[in-house]
């Protein structure tokens, strides 16, 4: 407790807001960070899941070796990369940061591309659309939910492993942190921390917000719902048993 | 081929839209899903596939807009060989209707129904046009339910958009795929009778497939039985399947009580009808009742020869003035070419020993009885047995007691 | 002296080392994830029962998630001590995230007849919950524990920090003393470990759902 | 305030050894230089009747309130930089700067530190003769090329120097303030936060990422990276003499400090120095090395 | 109540095994899913609650066993008010089939069907024997069949594994809900037939709800007709409520067929038969042709006056000898209390203008032919208006031409 309100006594302390390790700098950093990795972690596992998801092939393999990567342990990928020509660049923690994002992406793309109600898919099929149709007109859109909780998932984990940054002089709040360690300041590290939690509360709002705003299905639902609320007006009170019956 | 029965063999191959020529197919797993089906759709024809469940109608279905390749035979559409063209293009130009509907959850009614426009590239405006125009032919107010989403629509809307959408770009063949099976019976009769007047007006090339037997009677200008394996059973007219089943399985498929079912596609005939005394309103009591000799009622119509009710025996002998003072009016009547089986529930319903039979301009011709309607029926089921016209038939048997 | 990636000498004359080391990572991932998946069992019973403590209970793991290791492990060194335990602690807080979602939406993906119909046969509370919901949710459980599982063989090695990292130490120390055949050794065997872990996991759900099998 | 209080709580330790006896934990940082002091600590306590266990861990922060609760007994440390310590512990993480207590002589500082160390319950004993400093390290290239040895060299190139060095450096009066101050020096700001004498500190200079990195004066291993150390000619260094240190209540009694006491005696930097060498460079086992050199010492 | 006619009113408290009283359900959102709904079902009495989708029916039945709380009225089990009483206990001791089915994926079929006896603690070894023993009650093999998952059963395999499992602990109580609705119709017939049949056996007091008026009337003792926001519109036997409709929406909701849907609810009764002339086998030609009188055949029996076949005027004229040199045999006749249907249906598939009516002990007791079909028909409907036997009502209206 203590260490909670020595950190707020922390950013109480306008000098913690300047400057170069001031907090507003190292916190545009950390997303600048998160967004990057995210981006191109995205732009990675989008198309392989989504053409995995698609044929229906290979799928498991593939998330099971990204899967299995896991395991490797970020720090370790951090310093390897840190020996490599990349070395102090913010490429490095940027790198590491999308090979840890990439499973929660890729499976989640794969299983919602196969999740998709077949019946959707063949009737695509079976009206004509070319592959590609079928991926961007059906199968996509109704994948959203589920690649958006990857994403989700993989944005609050990045910013969370993002802290590592720290080790190789990178960007980002866990400088504060690790600073907060050199100088055995507990206000500072406690803040540190409090930072990177909000911040990934905040983005995991943010992704929440998204998906929903993502997701053409529940669009459809919200739509429906406010028009049935309309139509309640006009007296059609049948049709508003029935949008609640299904609304939710 | 040998073992069914094929019928009208003589038709121009130009008249036949949909081919299948010796088709099987075999799945990677082993499963012969068709064997050996030749089969053939003309132009404007409704064909039902008719069989249990898993027996290859599905699979025969996809064959034709090949999203199942065939790995026997050939199959031709409008006369060109399906394995020549671009699958693509194929599918645009058949409309297909899956099973369970498979409309898309995340466009509204109307981007559903206007799909394959928008794949051929139509400008939204037409695109939007003839959805609405859809819409209305099967029943839907473009107004109120073209811009919501299919979850928001009863299982028998939903259905009714399939229908749509597989007509959007005016195709000359339909692949249907149970379409009407995910709703209650009641809905589903409903769906029937305004698909029959859609086909009526629309006249496509139908492969229509369903497990229900009645509703194959209902809508199949042919039928076509299938059994487990893909093997073609029968492949006829549905009063020939229902009267002459070609081997045990089609008989235990159509099921003990086809004669009933027999009824909703047999219609009345003029030949059918009994013709009771006839009196007229305007007659005198006393007049009527010598016209009717034995019988114990008769027909009365009005001046013009049109239905106006009935008078009994007993009326002419108790009652005085004229007719129409005593006659009781008719509550139902059937047209020609209604079904034996509307006669019959006609009958039951409103309580009566026969029914009247009306022409064109209501013009009255006779009357239904029980004993005629079963005769009508009896002829029927011989007429297509020997493959002559019902008035040509003598029943042999003993008719009436 | 040579410094190479791969040293076969090194992992002859360390074996005893690096037995020891596994052995620890191996304790320590098996009873963190044990440990979480309980917790995680009972947290997700709970919010499924109060819809309102289901925000609270999802927020709170997301936090802990968000803690870096780091202070994590300073924070609970005032109640654990230098001890494994402090490490093991940690792992099961940072798995709680992965672990209660997965098993909230494999309970939530009971289909609703199946739910329905052991009520209506006389089926109630922990019963139905034992021997009805969660079978079912089995898959959705596994998925969830195989990722926390191969996640956790991967944290465990920032355990190092209190000083029970088992390979984790192995690398620190390689780094620290820039000894490349050390560190690749270790980051190996968490992979391979992970990836045994998987197999595993694998295995067992295939012992434990036969009605699965053949499904596709 | 002072938020290690609670650490206190668990009290815990072993009972007071009699005349060598009973069971201690000898722990301290993770890196070579501190496990090799570690076990000749150790060795040299189980000589003298104890059992004894070794735990090492990540940093100072893990391990100073495991000292305090008596978790940890004997700890091998840095005379000027654990006297710092205490005194952030003391006055607040800007105390060093402001108030520092440390010098650059080793009796000196720990006798300033002590009395803070009584504060929590602890024993700083004798500081032995070899001292593990900071220091300042370039690449021979660069040394030759400028023909450097000592920092104040360093002065005469004439252009902003970038600096390899850990996150606090620029609070810290050794590292940038004193290479600036005392020295002269221009310091490209921020200086790289890359660890004390950590392999990348060493692989940034090495690459010419940083111009100087801050490194221990006994790493063994800087010949690896083709570093040489500048002499701190100033001596802006502070007395980092390698002190044993200890729970006052579980490890206190005379038999500890008379038991560690030869060790401090005879080890010098020197010494040190190689035997980091002998375990970061040749790659061989602290606990050897730790024995190897307490019997040609003639201690055990 | 008022509304709906109910009969049998004066029936003992006793009697009835189940009994709702003024029952209401309005969900937390506002949906009045039950209005003060009045219903018993008697011992051994299987009562079919029937209606449109989302009427109500499954709310209803989930009363019964408290998956869903009435919001008012009460609700009796064998005498006992269920809110009174623990619910899980009541729920063990109440055979529950729900709408889908719901099997257990991850248990065997045997394992499935045990469910409720392992509930109550049954030993292992008696469970498995009861579930096997089960399993061969509803024609599923225990060997093949007991081991294997749901999965791998067909969906009319499934739902006979449903009907197993609510057995399985002998409950005196039956709730059924939509239990054959996921499967082909031909496949649900027969499962309705082994149900029938089963009842037959077990004679359980069931509740059982379908929106399938054709299943309801097939297998209700009585069926309760229910309209949108759980209003019970009639509640009555199936003959009553296909010939006398309470409401519009009753006639509406059975159909315009319902006449011919009555015909599987009637019964064949000798008041319904006609009496042709009767020849014996051994008779003379001669003899016979005499006997038919003005009758263009006769029905042939033998010494023991059991049928033996027809015989035509033609024959008798034309040929010599004895009958039974001529007569022909006969291949198809229905036995008292068969339905009409059944009837109707052997005519039709035979060909024939009449079919035998056989009694006891095969006795023949007369002949039907269509119009006495009919007759029986109309008479059974106006009986059941009248609440008098069929054999006191005289039709009123002419009867035939
Ligand atoms: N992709 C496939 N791979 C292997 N076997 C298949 C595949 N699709 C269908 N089958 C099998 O082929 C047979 C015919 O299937 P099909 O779907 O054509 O039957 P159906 O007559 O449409 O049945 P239903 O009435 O149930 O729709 C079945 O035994 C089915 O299991
Ligand atoms: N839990 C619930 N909360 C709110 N409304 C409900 C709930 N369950 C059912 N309803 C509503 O109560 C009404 C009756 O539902 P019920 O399930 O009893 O109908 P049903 O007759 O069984 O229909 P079906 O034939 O479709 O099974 C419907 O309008 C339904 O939407
Ligand atoms: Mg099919
Ligand atoms: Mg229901």
């Amino acid at each position: 407790m203590d260490a909670l309100i020595e950190a707020f006594g922390w950013f109480g302390d306008g000098a913690n807001w300047q400057g170069r390790d001031g907090v507003p700098t190292r916190l545009w950093e950390h997303v600048w960070v998160v967004a990057v990795s995210l981006g191109l972690a995205c732009a990675v596992a989008l198309p392989i899941g989504l053409w995995l998801g698609h044929v229906g092939r290979g799928g498991t393999l593939a998330i099971n070796i990204s899967n299995v990567g896991r395991a490797v342990p970020t720090f370790a990928v951090l310093v390897l990369l840190f020996l490599t020509p990349l070395g102090l660049s913010v490429w490095t923690t940027i790198l590491a940061l999308v090979a840890f994002a990439l499973p929660p992406i890729l499976t989640n793309t794969y299983v919602g591309m196969r999740e998709v109600d077949p019946d959707a898919r063949s009737a695509a099929l079976g009206m004509g659309m070319n592959g590609l149709q079928v991926v961007r007109k059906v199968e996509l859109p109704l994948a959203v939910p589920l690649i958006m909780t990857g994403v989700r998932l993989a944005a609050v984990q990045v910013v969370a492993t993002a802290t590592l940054a720290a080790f190789v002089s990178g960007p980002g709040l866990g400088r504060i942190i690790t600073s907060g360690f050199g100088r055995q300041d507990v206000a500072q590290i406690v803040a540190g921390a409090i930072l990177v939690a909000a911040l990934a509360l905040v983005v995991e709002a943010l992704m929440e917000w998204l998906q929903r705003a993502a997701d053409p299905v529940r669009r459809a639902r919200q739509r429906s719902s406010s028009a049935a609320s309309r139509r309640a007006r006009g007296s059609a009170a049948i049709e508003v048993d029935r949008a609640i019956e299904t609304g939710s | 081929m040998n073992g069914p029965v094929e019928r009208h063999s003589d038709d121009s191959t130009e008249q036949r839209m949909i081919r299948l020529d010796g088709v099987s197919k075999t799945y990677a797993d082993g499963t012969v899903a068709v064997h050996e089906l030749t089969l053939d759709v003309r132009r404007g024809e409704l064909v039902v596939l008719v069989g249990p469940s898993g027996c290859g109608k599905t699979t025969t279905m996809k064959m034709v807009n090949r999203l199942v390749e065939p790995t026997g035979g050939r199959i031709f559409v409008d006369g060109r060989d399906v394995t020549h063209v671009d699958p693509v293009g194929l599918r645009r130009g058949i409309g297909y209707v899956i099973q369970n509907v498979g409309l898309f959850p995340h466009r509204s009614i109307e981007d559903n129904v206007a799909v394959v426009p928008e794949l051929v590239g139509w400008p939204a405006k037409r695109r939007r046009e003839r959805a609405r125009e859809l819409l209305e032919l099967v029943g839907l107010d473009p107004t109120t339910h073209g811009t919501r989403y299919p979850h928001e629509l009863s299982g028998g809307q939903r259905q009714r958009v399939g229908v749509a959408r597989a007509l959007a770009a005016d195709p000359p063949v339909l692949l249907m795929d149970e379409p009407f099976s995910a709703v209650d019976p009641v809905v589903r009769s409903q769906l029937q009778d305004e698909f029959l007047r859609l086909q009526d007006d629309v006249r496509k090339t139908i492969l229509f497939v369903t497990h229900d037997i009645e509703e194959a009677v209902r809508l199949g200008d042919r039928i076509a039985v299938f059994k487990q394996g893909g093997v073609l059973e029968q492949f006829d007219n549905p009063a020939a399947i229902l009267g002459a089943p070609a081997t045990d399985f089609v008989a235990d498929f159509v099921g003990a009580d086809r004669g009933l079912k027999r009824l909703s596609v047999t219609p009345v005939t003029e030949a059918d009808l009994e013709h009771p005394p006839v009196v007229n309103l305007e007659d005198e009591l006393a007049t009527a009742g010598f016209a009717m000799g034995e019988s114990n009622w008769a027909v009365v119509l009005d001046a013009e020869g049109r239905l106006a009710g009935w008078v009994s025996q007993e009326m002419t002998t108790t009652g005085t003035g004229r007719v129409h003072d005593h006659a009781r009016r008719m509550e139902a009547w059937v047209e020609l070419d209604d079904s034996l089986k509307v006669a019959f529930s006609e009958m039951l319903q409103w309580n009566a020993g026969w029914i009247a039979v009306l022409g064109d301009g209501d013009r009255y011709l006779g009357v239904l009885t029980p004993s005629t309607l079963h005769t009508a029926l009896r002829r029927s089921v011989e007429a297509d047995l020997l493959d002559v016209a019902p008035d040509e038939v003598v029943l042999e048997t003993v008719q009436d007691a | 002296m040579r410094n190479d990636w791969v040293c076969a000498e090194y992992v002859r004359t360390r074996s005893d080392d690096i037995v020891d080391a596994l052995v620890e990572h191996v304790g320590i991932t098996v009873t963190s994830v044990a440990g979480g998946f309980v917790l995680a069992l009972v947290l997700a019973v709970l919010a499924r029962s109060w819809p309102r403590l289901r925000a609270l209970i999802l927020g709170t793991s997301t936090v802990l998630y968000t803690v870096p290791s780091l202070v994590m492990f300073s924070l609970l060194l005032s109640v654990t001590g230098l001890t494994a335990t402090t490490v093991i602690v940690g792992l099961i807080l940072y798995t709680l995230t992965i672990l209660v979602r997965g098993i909230l939406t494999g309970l939530e993906g009971v289909p609703p007849d199946v739910r329905e119909a052991a009520v209506g046969m006389g089926y109630d509370g922990l019963r139905l919950l034992r021997k009805v919901e969660l079978p079912l949710a089995m898959p959705a459980v596994y998925a969830a524990l195989r990722v926390a599982t191969v996640s956790t063989v991967a944290m465990t090695t920032i355990g190092m920090i209190v000083g029970h990292g088992g390979l984790g130490n192995l690398i620190d120390r390689g780094l620290d003393s820039n000894f490349r055949a050390e560190v690749l050794t270790a980051s190996v065997l968490c992979v391979v470990l992970a990836l045994v872990a998987d197999l595993l996991l694998v295995g067992l759900q295939r012992w434990r759902t036969p009605w699965r099998r053949g499904v596709s | 305030g002072d938020d290690e209080e609670v650490f206190q709580g668990d009290g815990g330790g072993d009972e007071t050894a009699a005349g060598g006896s009973g069971e201690l934990t000898v722990g301290g940082a993770d890196f070579t230089e501190m496990v090799i002091m570690q076990e000749m600590y150790a060795a040299l306590l189980e000589d003298a009747g104890y059992t004894v266990d070794i735990q090492s861990v990540g940093n100072r922060e893990i391990y100073g309130p495991a000292l305090e609760s008596g978790e940890i007994d004997v700890v091998p440390e840095y005379a000027a930089t654990f006297a710092q310590y205490l005194n952030t512990r003391a006055n607040g993480p800007d105390a060093p700067t402001d108030a520092p207590i440390a010098t650059n002589d080793a009796q000196e500082t720990v006798e300033a530190a002590r009395p803070l160390a009584e504060q929590y319950g602890l024993t700083i004993l004798e500081p032995a003769q070899a001292a593990d400093q900071n220091g300042f390290a370039v690449t021979q290239e660069f040394a030759d090329q400028h023909g450097l040895t000592t920092i104040s060299d360093l002065a005469e190139i004439g252009r902003p120097l970038t600096l390899a060095a850990v996150e606090e450096c620029p609070d810290r009066p050794f590292c940038e303030p004193g290479l600036e101050n005392v020295y002269g020096l221009e310091i490209v700001d921020p200086p790289l936060a890359l660890g004390f004498s950590s392999t990348r500190t060493k692989q940034a200079v090495q690459r010419g990422d940083a111009d100087l990195g801050l490194v221990a004066t006994t790493d063994g291993t800087l010949g690896q990276f083709d570093l040489v150390l500048l002499e701190d000619d100033k001596n802006l260094q502070l007395a980092d003499n390698i002190v044993p240190v200890v729970n006052t209540e579980s490890a206190g009694d005379d038999a500890v400090a008379e038991a560690l006491q030869p060790l401090s005696e005879t080890l010098t930097t020197e010494h040190l120095t190689e035997l980091n060498a002998q375990v970061d460079a040749e790659r061989q086992q602290a606990e050897d090395v730790a024995a190897a050199y307490l019997e040609e010492q003639g201690l055990l």
